[in-house]
This record gives C-alpha cells, structure tokens and sequence, in this order.
C-alpha cells in the first residue's frame, strides 16, 4: 500500500506552488505531513486526490495486486480505488442526518443504482451497526438529527472518511475546530485502525503536538518540496524545520 | 362533462410533469427550464409520426419518447456538468428552439395551421375520453409511487448527496457525472412520454402548445408545493391548475366581459403567490420532507454508553 | 488605538480565537504564531469583517465591536488581507483609486506617493492587478492601503510566499512608511526572524490563545519554538 | 454588400439589445444572479413613454428621459422590496431566479390588469425615410441608433471612468476587499439597480416606437438577453457589449440568407454551443 507521486509539479501563472521529485505517502502506518503556511500542503492534497490536475508529473497508487496510475482518473475513480481525504473547510450534505451521511459513506456505489428503489431494507443490518457504533462514540447533541455546530458538521466530515475505510486516508487539518477530547477520540479511532490493518493514514496538520504524540513518520514541506522526512524526534530536533518555520 | 374530464385529464399530465421536476431538481437539483421543450417535443413527435406516417398511437408515443431521450442525452453530455445558470439557460434555449422549429418545419408538422386529428385510442368505446382518463391516472401514480421510492432508497440518497454538495459526493465514490446524465436523460423521455400521452387529448396540435408559460406553470407548482417534498408537486398543481383552470374558470360566476381577464388575473396571482412562498416559506406548502424510512430507523432508542469502533 | 477586551472570534458557531485581550498603542505591533493559531481571524475581526461573539473593540476610544467593515477606512483602519488582497479585473491605477476614497488630500498627490515608494508598480500602472507577480501583487495590495492615509495599518502575512530578498525590501519600506508618517502597524507574521528586526512590541499566538506578549527586547527565540511546537 | 446590409440591419435591431444586455449583465455582475424580471424594467419603460407620449400628449423624444428615470425607480423599488431581503436571506441563485420569475408575472400580468392587454403604439415623431450610403432608413431609426449608443457609450463610460463604475467593479471582483477600502455596499447596489433600470427603460422606449408596446415586449427579449449576458462571461459589460452586436448582426445575417425563423434556431443552437465550452464548470 504506497502513493507515490514522481516530479510532480503545480505551477499558477508560472509560479511553482508544488515541486517534488519523489514522495511516498502510506509506507509507515500513520504518517504526518506538515510544513509552514503556503508550503503548498493544500495544492499537493489536491493533486494527490485527482482536484487539481498536475502541471507535470505522476502518481502512482501501489495496491498489492498492482500498481494504478492515478492521472487519467476522475476523482470518483480515485475514490473507488481506494483513496479518500477528510476537508479542511466545512464540508457537508445538509440534508442528510448524521446517520444518512455515514450510511451513505459506507454503501457501495454498486448497491445504489436503479434497483435500490425496489429494495425491501434501505440498509442492511450490518451498516446500522457500524453507524451506531461510531455515532455512539460521540457526543453529537442529535444523534438521530443532524449536524448542528460547525465542529459537528467537521467531526462528521471526519467520521464518513473513516467510516468508508478507504486504502488509504488523507486527512486534511482534522483538529482545526474540533474541541481537544474529539480530536483524541478521533485520533485513536484513526490509531487502532491504523494497527488493525485497516487503513493507512497521512495527517495533514499545524497542530505540532498532535503530530508528535500520533505519528510513527513525518514529512516535511516547504515552498513546494520535500526538505525533510523522519520519525517525529528526527524531526523535531532538525535545525532545517525550525529554520524554515520561524523564518530565516 | 367532457369539458371537465379534459381539464382533469390535463391536470394529471401537470402533476407528472410536476413530479419529473421534483426528481430532477428536488432531489438532483437539476434546473431544468426546458420542460416545455421535452414535452412538446414527445407530443408533436407523436403527432407527426401519427398523422403524417400512420404510425399506431402507442408505437408514436414509445418511438417519440427514445427521440426525446436521444435528445437530451446530447444535451445533457453539453450542459450537465457545467454551472446551474448555464444548464437553465440551455435548457431555455432548447425550448425556444423546439416551438421555433415546430414552426418553420411546416411539411412535418404543418406549421401554425395545426396539426392533426389524432384520436383517442380505444376505437368507438362511448366513454373512451374516461378511459383514457384511467390511463393517465395510472401512469402518473406509477410516476408519484417510484419517486416516492426513489426519495427514500439508497439511489435517492445518493442523489440528494449531490445535489447538496457535488464535489463531496464525488470524493466519497459516487459517480456524480454519471448519475445525473441518466436520471436527467430517463426523466426527460419520461416527460416526451407524457407530451405524447397529450397528443390525444388535444386532438389538434398547433405551436401555441409550446409557449413557455408551461414551463413555468409547472415551476410555479414544484416550488409552491414545495420542491424537495414528495407530494409537493401534486399539491402545487392542485392549488395552481386546479384552483384557477379548473375551479374558477369552470364554476366562478364571473360576467362574460371579465372573463377574458381571468387568465391574466391568475397568472398574476401565480406571481404574487410564488414571491409570497420564496420570501417567507421557502421550502414550499409542505416544507421539507421526511422519509419515512429515516423515521424508522432512527427511532431506536440510542445507546448512550459510548462504545469505540474497530 | 485598538483597546481588545476579552474578544472570541471566528466562523459561524466555531470560535477560533478565545478570549483575546490586549491593547496596542503607537507602534508596530507584532502578532506572531504558526499556521492556524489565529492571526487571520484577528486581522479580520479588527477590520470588521468578522462579527465577534464575545468582548468589545475600541478604536481610540469609540466602541466600534459592531461598526460596518466600511466605516472602518474614515476611522484610519487600513487593512491588507494575505490572500485576494486586490481586484484583479481592475488595474494598478483602478486599485489605487479604490484605496484613496479616503482621506483630505487629492488621489493623484497619493498615487505619486505610492509610485515613489513602489517604482514596479508606475512601469504596471494600466495593468490587470490580477496579471501582476506575487511580489508586485503585495506591493500593490500595500500601497492600495496606504491610499486611505491610514493612522492604522492591519497586515497580514505579507511576506507569504515572497522571496527573502523581496521580504528584505518589504520590510524595509514598512518601516520607512511607519517612520515617515507615524503610522501603528499591526503585522501578522509566521516569520518570527525577520519580524523581530521591526517590531516593537510581540505578541505569539498559539491555536487561538494568547501564548506571551512582550516587548521586543524581552523576548527569546526559545518562547517562540515553544510556541510554534517545534 | 450583403454582409454591409447585415451590419446596418443588425446595429439597427441589436440597438436596444445591447443596453439591455448591459443593465442585465450589471445586475447579474453585482449580485450574481440572473433577473428575469429584468424583462419588466423594458416593458414598463415603453408604457411609461405612453404614458407621458399618448396619455399626456408631449412629443415623444421629451418623453424619453423620464420614462426612463421612473423604469430606474421602478427598478429601485423592486430591488429594495424584494430582492434585497431575500439575497440577505441566502436564497441561492436558482431560487432567486424563481423569485424574479415570479416578480416578472407579478408585474407584467400586473400591468396588464390595470392598462388591459391591447397593444398601445407611440405618436411617433413625423417620419420620412431617406438614403443613406446606399441603405434606407427612417429618420426616427436614424436618431434611436444614434440616441442608443449615446446611452450604451454613457453607460460604458460611467462603468469604466467614473467613481460609481470603480466602486461597483470592486464590490463584484472582491466584495470584503470593497468593504475594507470603505465602499458600501448598500449604497452601491441601489445605484446599480437604478442604472441598469434606466437602461432597460430606454431600451423599451425604443423597442416600443420600432413596432408597438406589448406586455409580452420584455420578456420576448430576455432569453436572448440572458443568452448574451452568459456567453459574454459573467459579469464582463465589454464582453456583453460584444455579444450583443455579434449575435444582432448574426441574426440579421441569418435572416438575409435563409427564413427569418432559421436565425432564432441557430443563434440559439450557437448559444447552447458556446455554453458547453465556456460555462463554469461544477465538479
């Protein structure tokens, strides 16, 4: 299970946002990717999920039976595959509940065509008790309603990333708005999967703290490349990293 | 009698034409400002093929609804994918186009002398108007009972995932491009379908049919009963078709001199009524739905005991 | 100038900045944190672009916690936000002008003003901003608030994604601009080096609260990894 | 000669579209979303000319500028009443299409409750018709040609030069940038709503004096003026401009060369062409 990108670039207006020569994300179980703002970290997430097309450049998802190029792909066939990201920003069906919004993160796509309207039971057994179990999890205020604050709407979001157990799992900026005990229990939701065997796990974040307790390997980007990657005490302790974080 | 079968008949095409839109744009938000033009197309397809080729009424009917579903499938690989405005526009733009070419192609559909006479099928049954009657009420509840399941399967939830936020439902797996091209192009014909079921009950065919206020009337009625809500179709037509064409014109005892005003007395009240709902009950008569399926389900007492996944 | 009493701030129901309070005075007041410890939600909220949903604002001794975004220019606030910092449909000239609807003296007095202090942007003036580099972008996003003859002038992040030699000059004309015409500067900056060289005063943010706040010459660079979590 | 003729033809007929098509794209540009009832700022422009020009008897060129003005206030009023507590309200832009749908029958059927539906004509000025480089044409086209790129050329010029233009160009390119630099918003957008009113008035008082004033006038307008707003690019009043004559001059084309129903359907097809290329995309 490996994403590997090579001389991957995203230039706006001739101005490089992205250049990396080689990277592989989902080797080492639970990875983080941080970096100073505009380091490009946002761009390189979207481009490694089919949003935003390469200037240059090739992605490569190894799944043990094989390797699937993932350029010619549209972002559904990304996912299918078995690559999905949470969201920075808010994202949400509103007009689903919290329950109909994980149900539908965890039904396949093939179960959802025309003849599921002639269907007995909407969901089978097996998906509601998935869906209780990680909505019970959680203190949602309406746990058969929907998602009410902001911080909800985002440990929602969350939640059908991880409900869906994808191959692996990018997970853009989960802490931001989330009260510090969701965070945790996200965080070791995402860790037990992680030893399970269930899912790999790339953290993008600017919560360092998190990143040291939870990650096993960290990379580090800044202004568009790859400048350092290790165990989170390498690091830490590297004069480069905090160079390029405080300014020099 | 007659008279008043027709109208009854004619409000049961609104209503499936109502309940088509409430599946394109209450669950897929699809703003399809061309019903008109997929309708008209279904009916005069019909009327061609029937009077001008001796085709049998219902071979007319089935042959003109695939030209209608060949039709917006182009369309719909044009337009579908880009902006809402854009899709309204070409979709008005395909309305325009279809009443145009109605009349400049005068050896097909006989330009605006009129088209016809095509008759009820059913041969010389006396009450054959009646049940022709029958026929379309069952087609339509066949219309209201699949969206109703539609609305609460796990395709209709699909569908609401994208008409909510596209670009999400994309990222979970979903083929959001896919889908909406053939609900959009199945909707459509099924719409053609129902221009040809018309054909009949207006015997003679002329361009007149395909003024946009249908599109419109049949807004009006989706958005006045309320979009996403199963049953707010129907109840729009009632209270718009119903109300004003039938009621009114049929029964109000208004002064011959007056009644030429009526119609624009009520597409005036058509306006004020759907500024009255957007301003202050934006969710129409009914409001928002409630799937009876959700009802079920998350009835079930929840457990509180916080218990962790995997 | 800007008296901030326990101010929370931030998106719809989500606070991002929590019980804020601090008061700058003529000076250039530094507000320095990491990515998402708050910098931009308290520029916006000080220009008035976000509502607050706690404690009070005052700008000289007005209370101005519910003042519109627009009246905040005729007050003396200037603000340059880090990104859409310009109106890329209008040119060079066109943003300037925008700028100086504010204040008593002529825009054609101002625009001169800018042009000496930024001569890239005289050679662009008929330009599309949004045709502009990144570097000449910010240069216009600073001279299009300087238009307004602002007493306060609210940056964020302006060296974001420039060159260490063009942040050198930036910063360099920031404080000329601030020794010439007495103006406060409020700067957010993740770049602590460079901004200690100006600043007089440092405040460091840390996921939204206050970490320390300090004059300059009292602060090390180890309160500020300890802050960044480095 | 043939393509000279399109031209004249074109300019002549496209006159009132492109002042249409500009307060159109203006409104669309500053609150982003298409206003059908638009169509009811031209029409009441020709039936307030009536007003002043047949009910009032003053000559029709004196009639002119305040049938405009009132179509502006007209304008003004609807925007105040209506439109502006729903876009702050956060009615989507589909809906609020709905919502000036239903303005747009609201007024016109409105209109036809209180005038009746006959169609009006105008006391048109004395007319005599005379060459002119080898084209005919009637005085009266001459100086509504004239008059019509006189407004489009002001209106131009007001968005492009002056204060207002600036401030509304900033509000649409970035509108907290806009509020930051002092502009307001409110202000702004009313002036807007009267501007493009005032347009869409004396596009109607020049469609009215061409043929007759309907009730229907401004709606059998405002597909292709939706079209021509679209294609030009959102909120683009140069590209606007540009599509209005191209698509006057192609229809006048088309008509010469084939049945005049024929250029509806293809400038309309060519629209749905240029739609799938250049609408914004969704996912």
């Amino acid at each position: 299970m490996k994403l590997e990108a090579e001389n991957l670039t995203k230039a706006y207006h001739q101005h490089e946002v992205v250049n990396i020569d080689k990277v592989a994300f989902g080797a080492k179980g639970l990875e983080g990717l941080i970096g100073p703002n505009g380091a490009g970290k946002s761009t390189l997430m979207g481009l490694l999920t089919r949003r935003i097309a390469p200037t240059s450049g090739r992605i490569r998802l190894d799944v043990g039976s094989g390797s699937r190029e993932l350029n010619p792909l549209k972002s559904h066939e990304v996912a299918r595959i078995g690559l999905i990201k949470t969201n920075q920003r808010i994202q949400g069906f509103d007009s689903l509940t919290i329950r109909d919004s994980l149900r539908l993160a965890v039904t396949s796509p093939r179960s959802e065509g025309f003849m599921s309207i002639f269907a007995g039971e909407r969901d089978p057994e097996d998906v509601e008790e998935r869906v209780s179990r990680l909505i019970e999890a959680f203190p949602f205020t309406d746990r058969n309603g929907y998602a009410r604050s902001g911080g909800e709407k985002k440990l929602v979001d969350i939640l059908r990333c991880l409900i869906a157990e994808p191959r692996l799992l990018l997970m853009d900026e989960p802490t931001a708005g989330l009260p510090d005990d969701i965070t945790r229990t996200v965080m070791d939701i995402v860790r037990q999967k992680v030893a399970d065997g269930k899912m790999r796990v790339v953290v993008v974040e600017h919560d360092l703290p998190l990143i040291w307790e939870y990650c096993d390997y960290v990379h580090f980007l800044s202004e568009g490349s790859i400048l350092f990657e290790g165990a989170p005490e390498e690091v830490k302790s590297n004069r480069v990293v905090a160079e390029k974080y405080m300014g020099v | 009698m007659d008279y008043l079968i027709f109208s009854f008949s004619l409000m049961l095409v609104y209503i499936g034409l109502a309940q088509l839109l409430h599946v394109q744009f209450g669950l897929l938000g699809i703003p399809n400002f061309g019903v008109v033009g997929f309708w008209g197309l279904g009916l005069y397809g019909t009327g061609v093929l029937y009077v001008s080729y001796d085709v049998p009424l219902v071979p007319a009917i089935i042959v003109a609804s695939l030209i209608v579903a060949v039709v917006s499938y182009v369309l719909a690989s044009m337009v579908l994918q880009r902006s809402g405005q854009a899709i309204l526009a070409a979709t008005l733009a395909f309305a325009a186009m279809v009443a145009t070419l109605v009349v400049t192609e005068k050896q097909l559909t006989n330009g605006v002398q009129g088209l016809g006479t095509i008759g009820f099928p059913f041969g010389d049954l006396a009450s054959r108007n009646v049940v022709y009657f029958g026929v379309l009420l069952a087609v339509v509840v066949a219309l209201i009972w699949v969206s109703a399941k539609l609305r609460d399967s796990r395709m209709g939830r699909m569908m609401i995932a994208i008409r909510d936020n596209e670009e999400l439902a994309a990222s979970l797996g979903k083929d959001t491009a896919g889908t909406k091209r053939t609900v959009f192009v199945v909707t459509c014909a099924l719409m053609g379908l129902l221009g040809g079921l018309t054909a009949p009950l207006h015997q003679f065919l002329v361009p007149y049919h395909l003024a946009p206020s249908l599109t419109f009337a049949v807004w009006i009625a989706l958005v006045l009963g309320g979009k996403s809500h199963n049953l707010g179709a129907m109840i729009g037509v009632f209270a718009t078709f119903g109300l004003f064409d039938i009621l009114i014109e049929t029964y109000a005892p208004v002064p011959a001199e007056q009644a030429i005003m009526l119609p624009n007395f009520k597409l005036f009240c058509y306006g004020v009524l759907l500024v009255m709902i957007i301003m202050f009950r934006p969710a129409g008569m009914l409001g928002e739905d409630r799937p009876r399926h959700r009802a079920r389900a998350d009835a079930a007492p929840a457990n509180d005991t916080a218990v962790k996944e995997g | 100038m800007f008296d901030v009493q326990s101010l929370r701030s931030g998106y719809g129901e989500m606070s991002v900045l929590k019980d804020l309070t601090f008061s700058v005075s003529d000076e250039i007041f530094a507000v320095l944190g990491a990515n998402g410890a708050g910098k931009t939600t308290l520029l916006k909220t000080l220009a008035r672009l976000l509502p607050l949903q706690a404690g009070s604002l005052s700008l000289n001794g007005a209370d101005v916690s519910r003042s519109p975004a627009y009246a905040m220019p005729d007050a003396g606030v200037a603000y340059v936000p880090q990104e859409e910092n310009v109106f890329p449909d209008l040119s060079v000239q066109e943003n300037l002008s925008i700028g100086g609807r504010t204040g008593h003296r002529t825009k054609a007095e101002k625009i001169e003003e800018v042009f000496a202090l930024f001569p890239r942007l005289k050679e662009r003036r008929g330009q599309a901003a949004g045709s502009l580099s990144g570097g000449e972008g910010q240069m216009l996003a600073v001279g299009r608030a300087l238009m307004q003859d602002p007493k306060v002038l609210l940056l964020d992040e302006p060296s974001a994604g420039l060159s260490p030699l063009f942040v050198d000059a930036l910063f360099s004309s920031i404080a000329e601009t601030r020794k010439e015409r007495g103006l406060t500067i409020v700067l957010a900056e993740q770049n602590a080096v460079k901004t200690l060289e100006i600043a007089d005063r440092v405040m460091v943010l840390s996921l939204g609260e206050m970490h320390l706040l300090r004059p300059r010459s009292e602060l090390q660079m180890s309160d500020i990894t300890a802050a960044y979590h480095i | 000669m043939l393509l000279i003729d399109a031209i004249f033809i074109g300019l002549l007929e496209a006159s009132p579209l492109i002042l249409a098509a500009m307060g159109f794209t203006l409104i669309f540009y500053l609150n982003g979303f298409m206003n059908i009832a638009y169509a009811e700022s031209i029409t009441f422009g020709a039936y307030f000319a009536v007003l002043f020009n047949v009910v009032l008897g003053a000559h029709f060129y004196l009639s002119i500028v305040p049938s405009m003005l009132l179509s502006g206030c007209l304008s003004v009023a609807v925007y105040l009443a209506i439109f502006r507590p729903a876009l702050n309200r956060g009615v989507g832009p589909t809906e609020m299409i709905i919502l000036s749908v239903g303005v747009s029958f609201m007024l016109r059927y409105g209109l036809i409750l209180v005038v009746g539906p006959e169609n009006l004509f105008l006391n048109e000025p004395n007319i005599t018709y005379m060459q002119f480089m080898g084209l005919g044409a009637s005085n009266l086209q001459l100086v509504a040609l004239v008059l019509v790129f006189v407004g489009a050329g002001v209106l131009y010029w007001m968005i492009y030069n002056t204060g207002l233009g600036e401030q509304m160009r900033g509000l649409a390119n970035n509108h907290d940038l806009a509020m930051a630099s002092g502009i307001n918003p409110h202000r702004t957008s009313v002036a807007i709503w009267f501007i493009a009113g005032c347009a869409g008035g004396l596009s109607g008082v020049f469609s009215g004096v061409f043929a007759q004033v309907t009730p229907y006038m401004g709606w059998n307008v405002i597909l292709i003026t939706m079209l021509v707003t679209i294609v030009a690019g959102i909120g683009s009043v140069r590209g606007a401009v540009i599509a209005a004559v191209v698509a006057g001059v192609l229809t006048a084309f088309i008509t010469l060369v084939t049945k005049p129903l024929y250029s509806e359907v293809a400038l309309l097809m060519a629209f749905i062409g240029v739609l799938t290329f250049r609408g914004a995309r969704t996912a």
